[in-house]
C-alpha cells in the first residue's frame, strides 16, 4: 500500500474503532430512553465511574483483563441499585422527574469519584499484549485500538443474540413498543427495567473500562463522552440498537475523514448532521420503525 | 449545575514547569526592587495545605479565586496550595507591617465552579462581605474579566495568575486594579519561534490546538513570531480539534502523513495528555512544543522514551543548572520536604517536583503589599507599577506600567532521558523524574525578543515602546 | 375584603423590593438580580413546559440569543439605550422561536425533548466557533452599559449596582407580570387545555398547532429577555451560558419549585440559589449537597414544592394534586 | 362472583375521570359497558388492570383484592387485557407475539389450556401468517392476534376494549362471532367496552350504561331495552 492510501484505510479503521466506542455508550442510552423513557444523563457518569474501577482493579490486582471483566459488571450493578432504590420509586411521574433523577445522580457521581479517587489524572497503561502495533502491507496499526474494535464486535454478537434468539430479547424488544402492554400480560415490568438498566449500564462500563487506557482517567471523562452518545441516540432513534450501531459507525467515520478533509468543520459534522436528520425525522432515523 | 464545559483550564496549574535558575542580562541592567529572601524563610515544617491556619480578625485579606468543584477542581486545589505555602511562611513570620500594624494573611477559597456568573457572585462576597483586598485567580479569562470587571467596581486589586489571553490587558478591558504577572500567547508564541529560529534544527511545523479562543490564539500567535524570527519555517497543517475530544487518531494520522518535524501545541489536559498518550500509541515519535505537557504522573505512564524531545515553554526558569546558589536549593529541600508530608488530595504526584512558579507568584503579590506598607489599592497600584521582583532562583519579573503586563526572560527546555537530566537538576538525586524523560537543555530566550504585547490604543500607553518599564 | 387583602400584599412586596437593597446590602442586592433573572428564565420555560408541556430541554438557545443580542446591540450600535437592549434580545429570543417554532408543532414527547437537546448543542458549538460573532468561550465583553434614559428628564447612571437593581426589578418584574397575565387569559386557559388534553382543543375549534407555537414564541422571547438582562448583569456573554447544562438548569428549578403552577419556577429559583449559596459557603462538596438535594426533592415531592403543598392541602380540602408530566 | 368492582376513584391529570364506578361480572357471562366517547369506559378498564392507579375503591377478583397491583400481577391473578387500538407488538413476528402471552415463558402441559395450536383453530388466518412480523398484518387479524395474545395467558377473564373498532362490516361480525364461541367454548368471562351498541347487546347477559364518569344504568339486554329514555339518554348521540 502507498502511504496515502494507507493514511485513507487508517482513516477508516480509526472511524470504526471510535465509532465502536460510541456504540457501546449509545447502545445503552438507547436501550433505557427506548424501553422506560428514561432520559438517563447519569449514563456518561456510569461511563466515568467504569473507567475509574478499572483503573482501581488495575492498581489492586494488576490484571487488566480482569478489570475489564469486572469494571462493567460492578458498574452494571451500581446501575441496577440505582434503577431499584431511585427511579422505581419514580415511576410514572414523569419524563422531567426521572431526568432530575439522573442530574442528581450524575452530580453525585461527579462528586464520589473526586472523593473516592481525588482530582488527579490516573494514568493507566495498556496490558503489555496488547501494546505495540501490527504492521500489515505497508499500513501500521496499533494493537489495542483493533482489539477496541474486536471488544465491541463481540459485545454486539452477545447483544444481538441476547435480543433476538431468547424469550427475554423478545420481550425486551415488544416492550421497547408498549411496556405497558408487556405488562398486562403477565410479565414482571419493574424486574425486567431493573435488569435492562443494569444491562444498559453495563455497556456503558464496557466502554469505560476498554477506553480507559488510551484516554486519562480524570473526573470530567464523563463530560467527554456523554454528548457524542446523546447525539447517536438522537440521530438513530429511540430503542433501536440497529440504528445506534449504524449512526455510531457513521459518526465514527464522518468524524476520521472529517479531519483528513474538512478539518475546521469536523468537530461541527456531527452537530449539523444531527440538526439536519431531526428537522426531516425528528423521531430520528430509525425511531418510529425498527427493522426496516 | 453548568459545571465546567466552559475553560477547564485544567492543568492551567500544575502541568508547569519546575526549574530555578540564575539572573539574565537584561535584568541585570534594571535594579531589582525586592527579591525573595530564602534564609527570612520561616520553619516550614508545620505546613498542610488542608489544614491552613487562617488567622482572623484584624488581617490581610486575599481571595483565591478559582475553580474549587466540579470536574476542575484541582485548579483550585492547586491554587489553595501555592497561595497558603507562601502565607503560611509569612504568618509564620508575624505578618507584614500595614498601615503600621502587623498583620497576618488571611486567605479565602472563592469557588467560581468555572462559570461568569458565580464568579460575580463570589467576587463580590468576597469583596463586600468578607472585606478582601486582593482577587487573586482565576482560570478561564471569561472568569478573569470578570474578576477583573468586579476589582474595578470595588476599587481592590485583581491579580491575573494563569489566563494568557491578550484582551484581558487591552484598550476595552483594561482596569488600573488588574495585573497579569504570567505570561501571555504572543509570548509563548514568539519564545518557541525565537528558539526554533535559532536552534534551524526542524523547518516542519504542524500546528494542534483546542477549537476555542484560546486555541486560535495560541497558533496565530506561533505563525507571528515565525514570521518574525524564522521566517524560512513552514507550517504543513495547522487543526484545532475539539475541547475534551476522546479521539485523536484521525488528527495523529493526518500529521504523520504531513512530513511535520515538529508540533506546536496550546493543549492542556486532559487534551494534553490523551494526545501525547495517542500519538506515542500511533507511532507518532514527533517532539511537542508545548506548555502544558508536563503534568509528571502522565509523563511516568508513559515512560522515558515517549517523553525524550518534548519542549516545553515556560516563564519561570532560569538556564542550566537549575540550582545555583545554596539558598535556592535550600527553599527546593524545603518544599520536598513539605511534599512528603502531604496528605490526600495534596499527595499526588502532580507536585512531586514542587510548585514554585505559582508560590512565587504569590510571594510577588505579598512583597508589594509589604513595601506598599498598605493594602489600599491606589498605594499597591504605585508600587506595583515598573516593580520589579527576584524570584527564589533568579528570574527576575518586572510590570509594566502602563498596561500591567509581565517583561521577563522565557524558556524552552528540551525533555531528556533521566541520566542526562544532571545537566539540569545538578543536586542529588541528579534527575527530576527517574520515570520519564524531563528538562534538560534550557534555551534562554531574552526579555527584549519576547515582550508582552502592547494594545496601541490603551490612552495610558500612548507614545510608550514596549520595552518602556515605566 | 379579599381584594384589599390582596393590595396590601402587593404594596408589601413593593415596599420590600425596593427596601431590599438598605436592609440586605450590595451583595445580596445582586444575588437577589441573579435569582431574579433566573426566575424569569425559569418562568418562561414553565409556560412552554409547564402549561403546555412543550419539552423544551435547549432553552439556553433563547437564553443564549437574548444575551448576544443586547450585547452586541450595544457594542455595536452607539447610543444604544438601555432598553433598547433589553428589547433587542427579546426580539432575538423570539424570533429564534419563531424560526424552530414549525419543527417544535410538529413533534411532542421525548422526541421534542431530543430535538432540543440537538439544537441547543449545535447552537452552542456555533457560538464557540463564530468567534467574530460570539466571542467564542471568552464571550463579548467590555461594552457599554449605557444610563437609564428618558431625554430630558433624567438620566440614570446603570453602572452603579445600586440603580441596575432597580431597573432588574422593574424589568423583571414586569415580565414576570406579563407572563402572568398571558397564562390567565382566554388563551392561557387553552395552553393548558392543550397539556391536558389536545383533542378536545381541537373538537373546540382552537388549532393546536398555532397556538402551540405562539406559547413557544412567547416563551422564546422572554427567555431572551432573561439573557439579555444576564449580559447586562455581567458586562459579559460568553458561550457558556448557551450550553445544554444551562438548559437543564431552570427546567431543574421549574421541577423542584413546582411545574405547572406560577409561583413554582419562582420558588425553585429561589430555592436553589440558596442552597447552592449555603453549600458554597459552609461544604467543599457543592456537587454532592446539590446532587443529593435534587435527589431527595425528588423522591419526597416529585411535583415540586408546589405539588408537596397541594398534595398536602388535597388531603383536607378536594384541592385537585398536581398534573404529571 | 369473579370480579368485583366498588366504588372505584381514578383522577387523570386534574380532571376527576371515574367517579364511584362499581360493577361486577358473573362467573361464565359476557357484560358490556357501553357509553359515548370519553366517559370513561376505557379509564375503567385500565383501573381494573392496574394500568392507571385508581385513588379508591377496590377490585375484588376472584375473592382476592387486587386493587392497584401492578398489571403483572393482576395479570397473573387472571386476568387479560386486550386493549384498544389492538397494540401488538409490531417487530415482533405472529408467533412470538402469541408467545409473549405465555405465562412464565413456558407452555404447560395441562390439559385444557390454551396453546398456539389450539389458538390457530380458532384463527386459521393467524397460521398462515405465523411468520409475519406484527405489523405486517391487517387490522383484523391485529385484533384476533390481540386476543389470542391475551388468551394464551389462560385467563377467566377478558377485559376487551373496542375489538370492533375500524374494522370492516365483515370483520366486525367475525370478531363478534369469535368472542362469543370463546366464551361459550371456554366458558371465560368477559368484560367488554365496544361502541357498536348492536354488537354489543348480541354478545352481552348484562348491561352496564355509563354517564359522565359514572355507571348510569345496570341491567338485562331485555331491561335496557324496555327504558327507552335510558337509552337515548345515554346512547344516542
Amino acid at each position: 500500500m502507498d502511504p496515502t492510501t494507507a493514511m485513507y484505510v487508517s482513516q477508516g479503521i480509526h472511524g470504526l474503532a471510535y465509532g465502536m466506542i460510541l456504540f457501546l455508550v449509545a447502545s445503552g442510552v438507547s436501550l433505557i430512553i427506548g424501553m422506560m423513557h428514561i432520559f438517563n444523563l447519569a449514563h456518561a457518569g456510569f461511563f466515568m465511574l467504569s473507567a475509574y474501577f478499572t483503573y482501581q482493579f488495575v492498581a489492586w490486582t494488576g490484571n487488566f483483563w480482569l478489570a475489564l471483566l469486572l469494571a462493567p459488571i460492578a458498574t452494571g450493578f451500581c446501575g441496577m441499585l440505582m434503577e431499584r432504590f431511585l427511579l422505581r420509586p419514580l415511576r410514572g411521574s414523569g419524563v422531567i422527574g426521572d431526568l432530575i433523577l439522573t442530574v442528581g445522580v450524575a452530580l453525585c457521581i461527579d462528586a464520589l469519584v473526586k472523593v473516592i479517587w481525588g482530582t488527579a489524572n490516573k494514568p493507566l497503561s495498556k496490558p503489555p499484549l496488547l501494546q505495540g502495533m501490527v504492521h500489515f502491507a505497508g499500513l501500521d496499526y496499533p494493537y489495542y485500538r483493533l482489539f477496541v474494535i474486536g471488544l465491541a464486535v463481540v459485545v454486539l454478537l452477545i447483544m444481538a443474540l441476547l435480543l433476538y434468539k431468547t424469550r427475554i430479547g423478545k420481550i425486551v424488544r415488544a416492550a421497547v413498543s408498549d411496556n405497558d402492554m408487556v405488562n398486562a400480560l403477565g410479565i414482571n415490568i419493574p424486574l425486567l427495567f431493573t435488569f435492562v438498566f443494569g444491562v444498559g449500564i453495563w455497556l456503558a462500563g464496557v466502554a469505560g473500562a476498554a477506553i480507559a487506557p488510551i484516554l486519562s482517567v480524570f473526573p470530567g471523562l464523563a463530560l467527554q463522552m456523554g454528548m457524542d452518545a446523546f447525539i447517536v441516540v438522537a440521530v438513530a432513534g429511540f430503542g433501536s440498537l440497529r440504528g445506534a450501531f449504524m449512526v455510531s459507525i457513521l459518526f465514527g467515520l464522518m468524524n476520521s475523514y472529517g479531519v483528513q478533509f474538512i478539518s475546521q468543520l469536523a468537530p461541527l459534522s456531527m452537530f449539523i448532521f444531527m440538526a439536519i436528520v431531526m428537522i426531516f425525522f425528528p423521531h430520528g432515523f430509525f425511531g418510529e420503525s425498527e427493522e426496516e | 449545575m453548568k459545571t465546567g464545559k466552559g475553560i477547564l483550564m485544567f492543568f492551567y496549574v500544575f502541568s508547569f514547569f519546575f526549574l530555578l535558575t540564575a539572573m539574565s542580562p537584561i535584568q541585570a541592567t534594571a535594579a531589582v526592587k525586592a527579591k525573595f529572601d530564602v534564609n527570612k524563610m520561616a520553619d516550614m515544617s508545620g505546613f498542610d495545605p488542608n489544614n491552613f491556619p487562617n488567622p482572623t480578625g484584624d488581617t490581610i485579606k486575599i481571595a483565591i479565586v478559582a475553580t474549587f468543584s466540579g470536574p476542575a477542581a484541582a485548579v483550585g486545589e492547586g491554587f489553595w496550595l501555592y497561595a497558603t505555602w507562601a502565607a503560611y511562611d509569612i504568618n509564620k513570620r508575624g505578618g507584614l507591617m500595614v498601615d503600621g500594624k502587623k498583620k497576618l494573611i488571611q486567605l479565602f477559597k472563592a469557588d467560581t465552579m468555572s462559570r461568569p456568573d458565580q464568579a460575580k457572585k463570589i467576587c463580590e462576597q468576597m469583596v463586600l462581605q468578607e472585606g478582601v483586598k486582593f482577587l487573586w485567580g482565576a482560570d478561564g479569562s471569561h472568569i478573569v474579566k470578570i474578576m477583573n470587571q468586579t476589582a474595578n467596581k470595588y476599587k481592590v486589586i485583581a491579580v491575573n495568575m494563569i489566563s494568557l489571553s491578550e484582551d484581558l490587558q487591552d484598550a476595552k478591558n483594561f482596569s488600573p486594579y488588574a495585573f497579569m504577572s504570567w505570561w501571555q500567547t504572543s509570548q509563548v508564541g514568539r519564545s518557541f519561534a525565537y528558539y526554533f529560529g535559532q536552534r534551524k534544527k526542524e523547518k516542519k511545523f504542524y500546528i494542534m490546538c483546542q477549537d476555542y479562543v484560546f486555541g486560535h490564539e495560541m497558533a496565530e500567535n506561533f505563525k507571528k513570531g515565525l514570521k518574525e524570527y524564522y521566517p524560512e519555517a513552514q507550517i504543513v497543517g495547522e487543526d484545532f480539534h475539539k475541547l475534551f475530544a476522546t479521539d485523536y487518531a484521525p488528527y495523529i494520522t493526518k500529521i504523520k502523513a504531513s512530513g511535520a518535524e515538529v508540533i506546536y501545541t496550546g493543549d492542556w489536559d486532559p487534551d494534553a495528555t490523551n494526545l501525547l498518550k495517542q500519538s506515542r500509541a500511533m507511532g507518532l515519535k514527533l517532539p511537542f512544543a508545548h506548555i502544558y505537557m508536563g503534568n509528571p504522573a502522565t509523563l511516568a505512564s508513559l515512560g522515558v522514551e515517549a517523553t525524550t524531545g518534548l519542549l516545553i515553554g515556560s516563564p519561570y526558569s532560569n538556564g542550566n543548572p537549575a540550582f545555583k546558589t545554596p539558598e535556592q536549593i535550600k527553599y527546593h529541600k524545603t518544599m520536598m520536604d513539605a511534599y512528603k508530608r502531604f496528605k490526600p488530595p495534596y499527595n499526588k504526584m502532580d507536585y512531586m517536583l514542587g510548585w514554585d512558579p505559582l508560590a512565587m507568584e504569590f510571594s510577588w503579590l505579598l512583597s508589594v503589599i509589604e513595601r506598599a506598607g498598605s493594602v489600599d489599592a491606589e498605594k499597591i497600584i504605585k508600587t506595583w507599577e515598573g516593580d520589579t521582583y527576584e524570584y527564589v532562583n533568579g528570574h527576575v519579573k518586572t510590570m509594566r506600567a502602563c498596561d500591567h503586563n509581565t517583561i521577563q526572560e522565557t524558556y524552552i527546555l528540551e525533555y531528556v532521558p533521566p541520566d542526562q537530566q544532571r545537566q539540569s537538576f545538578n543536586i542529588p538525586p541528579y534527575h527530576w523524574s527517574d520515570k520519564s524523560a524531563l528538562y534538560g537543555p534550557a534555551f534562554r530566550v531574552p526579555a527584549e525578543k519576547v515582550l508582552p504585547w502592547m494594545d496601541p490604543n490603551l490612552e495610558r500607553c500612548k507614545g510608550k515602546k514596549p520595552s518602556d518599564i515605566n | 375584603m379579599k381584594k384589599a387583602i390582596k393590595w396590601i400584599l402587593w404594596i408589601i412586596l413593593g415596599i420590600g423590593l425596593i427596601l431590599i437593597p438598605k436592609i440586605f446590602g450590595i451583595y445580596y442586592t445582586n444575588f437577589f438580580v441573579s435569582l431574579a433573572i433566573m426566575a424569569v428564565f425559569s418562568q418562561s420555560i414553565n409556560i412552554e413546559l409547564g402549561y403546555t408541556r412543550i419539552l423544551n430541554f435547549g432553552h439556553a438557545m433563547f437564553f443564549g440569543m437574548g444575551g448576544y443580542g443586547a450585547a452586541q446591540a450595544l457594542a455595536l450600535i452607539p447610543g444604544m439605550p438601555i432598553l433598547g437592549a433589553v428589547l433587542c434580545g427579546m426580539l432575538g429570543g423570539g424570533l429564534l422561536a419563531l424560526v424552530l417554532s414549525p419543527l417544535v408543532v410538529r413533534v411532542s414527547g421525548m422526541a421534542c425533548a431530543m430535538l432540543h437537546v440537538a439544537f441547543n448543542a449545535l447552537f452552542f458549538m456555533l457560538a464557540m466557533k463564530l468567534r467574530p460573532l460570539t466571542g467564542g468561550e471568552d464571550g463579548i465583553s467590555g461594552f457599554p452599559i449605557p444610563p437609564f434614559n428618558i431625554p430630558g428628564i433624567i438620566s440614570i447612571d446603570m453602572t452603579n449596582p445600586l440603580n441596575f437593581y432597580y431597573f432588574a426589578v422593574a424589568v423583571l418584574g414586569i415580565s414576570m407580570w406579563l407572563m402572568w397575565y398571558f397564562t390567565k387569559t382566554p388563551f392561557g386557559q387553552i395552553m393548558i387545555g392543550i397539556r391536558d388534553n389536545p383533542k378536545r382543543v381541537n373538537y373546540l375549534g382552537f388549532k393546536v398547532p398555532e397556538s402551540r407555537a405562539l406559547v413557544y414564541i412567547v416563551g422564546g422571547s422572554f427567555a431572551g429577555v432573561s439573557g439579555s438582562m444576564y449580559a447586562l448583569f455581567q458586562n459579559l456573554f460568553s458561550s457558556d451560558a448557551t450550553s445544554g447544562l444551562n438548559s437543564f438548569q431552570p427546567v431543574l428549578m421549574t421541577m423542584v419549585g413546582g411545574i405547572g403552577t406560577f409561583i413554582g419556577p419562582i420558588i425553585g429559583s429561589a430555592f436553589f440559589s440558596v442552597v447552592e449559596e449555603l453549600a458554597r459557603r459552609y461544604t467543599e462538596r457543592v456537587e454532592l449537597v446539590m446532587g443529593l438535594t435534587l435527589i431527595i426533592v425528588i423522591l419526597f415531592a416529585p411535583m415540586g414544592f408546589m405539588g408537596l403543598y397541594r398534595d398536602l392541602k388535597a388531603r383536607w380540602g378536594k384541592a385537585p394534586s398536581l398534573p404529571k408530566i | 362472583m369473579l370480579l368485583e368492582v366498588q366504588n372505584l376513584n381514578t383522577y387523570y391529570v386534574t380532571s376527576h375521570v371515574l367517579q364511584n364506578v362499581s360493577l361486577n361480572v358473573n362467573e361464565g357471562e359476557v357484560v358490556a359497558l357501553l357509553g359515548r366517547n370519553g366517559m370513561g369506559k376505557s379509564t375503567t378498564l385500565k383501573s381494573i388492570m392496574g394500568l392507571v392507579k385508581p385513588k379508591s375503591g377496590t377490585v375484588t377478583f376472584q375473592g382476592k383484592n387486587v386493587t392497584g397491583l401492578p398489571p403483572f400481577r393482576v395479570a397473573k391473578a387472571g386476568i387479560a387485557y386486550v386493549p384498544e387500538e389492538r397494540r401488538i407488538f409490531p417487530q415482533l413476528s405472529v408467533m412470538d407475539n402469541l408467545e409473549m402471552g405465555i405465562k412464565g415463558g413456558k407452555q404447560s402441559t395441562k390439559e385444557g389450556i390454551w396453546t398456539v395450536e389450539r389458538i390457530f383453530n380458532h384463527f386459521p388466518i393467524l397460521k398462515e401468517r405465523a411468520k409475519q412480523q406484527g405489523r405486517y398484518l391487517s387490522g383484523g387479524e391485529q385484533q384476533m392476534l390481540t386476543i389470542g395474545r391475551a388468551l394464551m395467558g389462560n385467563p377467566s377473564l377478558l377485559l376487551v376494549d373496542e375489538p370492533t373498532e375500524g374494522l370492516a362490516p365483515l370483520m366486525v361480525r367475525e370478531v363478534r362471532d369469535i368472542l362469543e364461541n370463546i366464551n361459550k367454548d371456554t366458558g371465560v368471562s368477559i368484560l367488554l367496552v365496544e361502541h357498536n351498541v348492536k354488537v354489543a347487546m348480541s354478545l352481552a347477559n348484562r348491561i352496564y350504561l355509563m354517564g359522565k364518569a359514572h355507571i348510569g344504568f345496570s341491567g338485562s339486554k331485555d331491561e335496557l331495552e324496555a327504558n327507552p329514555e335510558v337509552r337515548a339518554k345515554y346512547l344516542e348521540v
